[in-house]
């Protein structure tokens, strides 16, 4: 009755990051503090990273509100964040976005995704992309903040 | 007979499919359709007489001229204005407050006054009012809303002072659907010399709306909410307020004489009408007006009265939805904003439309009394005269299975 | 190979007769004619997908953002613009220049500053002015025009000093159809730290142009004036100019976050676009940028050269026909203005008229600058792709039997 | 070869009205003073009215520059004005305004026009009635100014 790629964007496991996301605490004393919201549905994302002295992320903080798929990117994100260093995050980031135009992924940027492939679906569904890129658009502003500071 | 059965064949984009299933439009508070007759009046204009108004004696400019004015004419009629030149075609309803907040605003309000509005409006009533206040020195006040999500009327006399110089508010609400009590809460805004504006957007489309019974000093509305196209819209104003008001934007047609240094003012409607007007859009809105003239307003009225007591009753079979605004079909518009258990509104909206069903899902710009209410995102099916009773029950079902498959899913 | 009697059999207008005679549609530059293309273009968004841009999930909305937003994307790289974020589409030319008067003026331009336009400007370049410089103590001065009716860049060093904040002027003349020297003026602006404005709505639907090349700060133009429906125009700024500027009108859309007491604003271009936009009318303008890029603007600039040159022969035969403006063709738009004799230009547009011409007779808004050549009003002749040397020679005919009637007559 | 119609509006004593206007005077001490101008056009009327003790009209002045209907029909307009008091000029405005609005009038109404009853042509031209009702516009605003200035 229902029609199939609507299965293909509310997969299992998206629901499951979407009713318990991962990571869902706060860090107060984070590097780097990235906050993201959509004015046109009021969906927001925080996501907090602790960095250990060679750079590389050490922990993650997460909490938002809105639909599944701005919410489960971000519970799905914060599971690959882990033990990357900034710079591994900028790369996962463009492969993200590349896979959400709809474009051909090497086998490495495949790799790199992990968990967040399974968000592959929602690029039938062009008006949701918006909600998958939120969690990454307050990622890469909150790192050139970092960044920014540290100079 | 108010037939909307047959009205749906008037509607061209009525007949398409969307994911393979056929278009179910509840999408009307945001944008309408538009019926054939409104399509075929701009084929016409432009294959006819498109030409520049008012500014040439060859027979085309004089044949769009005279379409243009009978347009501002039935816009007049419409809503009762006295005058053809009380009304002035701008963009949108937008457009229409942001004229007032400027033009009217700038040498009515000093500090220390007061303009108040509700909790319930639209970005469009409030933004630009805050502008005026934190210019002006300014206060804005807000009149509050019931449980029932209407503006309190009890909150009238406090609200209101002598200091309060404009009193504009939101006549149907385009989030909970009520019908405000604006004769009640112009009364008092009159009582202490304030003038008084309507935001007429959700209510001229679809109710009989009277200005000179409403006695209100400001009227806007649009016209893509009312099947003309969008780009066309109407600020009414009392004329004696308008003729002491200072033009909004500045050039071509709204000038009677200028000079390197400055310049004096055409008479109304065209001092506030500043270079080349969409007369075509102005035209379709005519059209319009036809077509709903031709249902009859309070027809319309009665239709979506009857649609948004059914679709309220069938919410109310539905344990997890929540619906906004008053219990009562008659004091409100057809609409209904709703929130259907913990399914995001947007998940939402994604559902319905697979199965062809357009609503809105949003804040629908009206984010702080969204705030207030606890709410982020709301879901609205909002209803016009082609709508059926079988695309409620559609509806329903489909909110039925939305809130299985979202439940079964997690 | 560019042939308007093709091109004419695009536009619908042109079968039509006028008091019996075929219609000689010379008032171009007061409005173009739309072709077929264009016109379908909006039947098919009524019929298809029309529906509130930018602010639903449902299919319809998606369609529709989707054909806003690419309809930008053209108008943008139809001028150049390095992002469509540079493109604001507002309604026409007039709202573009007070779009640039009220947002970016109020923040910029101070006590005795200064203004820069020219003689030559049309009322929308020139009464939005008067008003930032009698706000703000600010200066409004004038560049000349030489005898030829071209802005003289002999002036520019005087005229332009550092206290300038914006040098505005027209691209090409309404009047003298002069394609003035706008490099010059922006390299003098820009030396001076000033911002450079263009009213482009006789310049971009005639030649190709280019913002970057021209190194502006804003541009200006009306879809209307280049086949695309009234009610459409575009804003053209630089990023880092637009970036820095306070909103226009506000409302719906414009902001990001809203409280009851103060808001947020939305990213570039949303930000200036306050209300819902008239979509349909962009999609048309991205209809008619699309027929135009199929003609090839070189190519129409080459035809309204020829036709011009043809014009200015003709005329020049007339000996009682005086035309304003340069004597080369190619330093000026296809359109001629005239007077005939002491033939006033309203009962000459009556003449012609009844003939089947349409000009536009008047002071075209330009009233200053007409009363600086001592005239009141006159009578313009203006092409466009659709336009041959056949109606030249009509309206040529045309002139030389009104100079006979009222000669005869009295 | 001209349609005949265009003969109806440009009458002979029109076109001889607009070259050789009639009453073509200043009066420096009128009574009544009337400045007409359609900006669409430019065109301008200036008439004076110099009363004589019983309220009738004794002289007019007329200066101008315009189209031929709006300037012959000042011209024609000053021939009918002598000797006609104000509520008299007032009657006339009416019915030369309920010709061009192609209204029937009264016997009465006709007589009143005399001379500019030639103008009747105009009214198959809209968009030139008010090139020729500029005068009586301007006419009509003088005369307000004079009784509010009498008060
Ligand atoms: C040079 C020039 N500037 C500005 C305008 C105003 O354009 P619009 O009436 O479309 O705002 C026009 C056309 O009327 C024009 O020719
Ligand atoms: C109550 C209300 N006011 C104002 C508006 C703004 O209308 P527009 O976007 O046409 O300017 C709307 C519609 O969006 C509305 O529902």
């Amino acid at each position: 009755m229902l029609p199939n790629d609507l299965d293909e964007l509310y997969k299992e496991v998206i629901l499951d990051h979407y009713r318990n996301p991962r990571n869902a605490q706060r860090l107060d004393d984070a590097h780097v503090k990235a906050h993201g919201f959509n004015p046109f549905c009021g969906d927001e994302v925080d996501l907090q990273l602790r960095l250990n002295g060679d750079g590389a992320i050490r922990e993650v903080g997460f909490q938002g509100r809105g639909c599944s798929i701005s919410q489960a990117s971000a519970s799905l994100l914060t599971e690959e964040l882990k033990g990357k260093t900034l710079a591994q995050t900028e790369a996962l980031r463009q492969a993200f976005r590349r896979m959400m135009m709809g474009e051909r992924l090497t086998d490495e940027e495949r790799e790199s995704l992990g968990g967040l492939e399974v968000l592959a679906g929602v690029r039938q569904f062009p008006v949701r992309i918006k909600c998958a890129l939120l969690v990454f658009s307050a990622l890469e502003d909150g790192i050139k903040e970092h960044r920014g500071r540290k100079r | 007979m108010f037939d909307p059965k047959a009205i749906r064949k008037d509607f061209p984009i009525l007949a398409r499919t969307v994911h393979g299933k056929p278009l179910v439009y509840l999408d009307n508070a945001a944008t309408s359709q538009k019926p054939r007759q409104v399509i075929q009046t701009l084929v016409e204009c432009y294959e006819m007489y498109n030409s520049n108004v008012h500014r040439g004696v060859h027979t085309l400019s004089m044949e769009a001229t005279e379409r243009y004015e009978t347009a501002r004419q039935k816009a007049a009629d419409f809503i009762k204005s006295p005058a053809p030149e009380g009304v002035i075609f701008v963009r949108n309803t937008t457009e229409a407050i942001n004229l007032v907040a400027s033009a009217w605003a700038t040498d009515n309000v000093g500090r220390g006054d007061e303009i108040v509005v509700s909790e319930m409006e639209h970005h469009s009533n409030l933004v630009p009012w805050q502008k005026v206040a934190a210019q002006k020195g300014a206060h804005l006040k807000l009149l509050p809303a019931t449980d029932d999500g209407v503006i309190d009327v009890t909150a009238l006399d406090t609200v209101i002072t002598p200091r309060t110089k404009l009193v504009s508010v939101v006549h149907v609400s385009n989030v909970t659907g009520a019908v405000n009590p604006v004769k009640e809460i112009g009364r008092r805004a009159h009582q202490v010399g304030a003038l008084f504006m309507l935001d007429g957007a959700q209510s001229v489309p679809h109710m009989p709306v009277d200005v000179q019974d409403l006695d209100c000093d400001f009227l806007a509305f649009s016209g893509h909410k009312m099947m003309a196209p969008p780009g066309i819209g109407v600020l009414y104003a009392r004329l004696s307020v308008l003729e002491k008001m200072e033009p909004f934007l500045r050039g071509g047609e709204m000038v009677r004489e200028v000079w390197y240094d400055h310049a004096t003012w055409n008479d109304l409607p065209n001092k506030f009408e500043a270079g080349t007007p969409n007369f075509t859009d102005a035209v379709a809105l005519g059209a319009a007006i036809d077509y709903l003239n031709a249902l009859g307003m309070d027809a319309v009225r009665q239709h979506e009265v009857e649609l948004g007591a059914y679709a309220l009753k069938a919410f109310a079979q539905l344990e997890e939805v929540d619906v906004l605004g008053p219990k009562d079909a008659r004091q409100r518009a057809g609409l209904v904003t709703f929130t259907a258990g913990d399914i995001h509104p947007h998940d939402l909206g994604t559902f319905l439309d697979h199965e062809g069903i357009a609503i809105r899902t949003g804040h629908h710009c009206v984010m702080p009394y969204h705030r207030k209410l606890g709410l982020v995102a709301t879901g609205r099916a909002s209803f016009y005269v082609y709508n059926t009773n079988d695309e409620v029950d559609l509806l329903v079902q489909s909110l039925k299975n939305a809130l299985a498959y979202f439940a079964h899913a997690s």
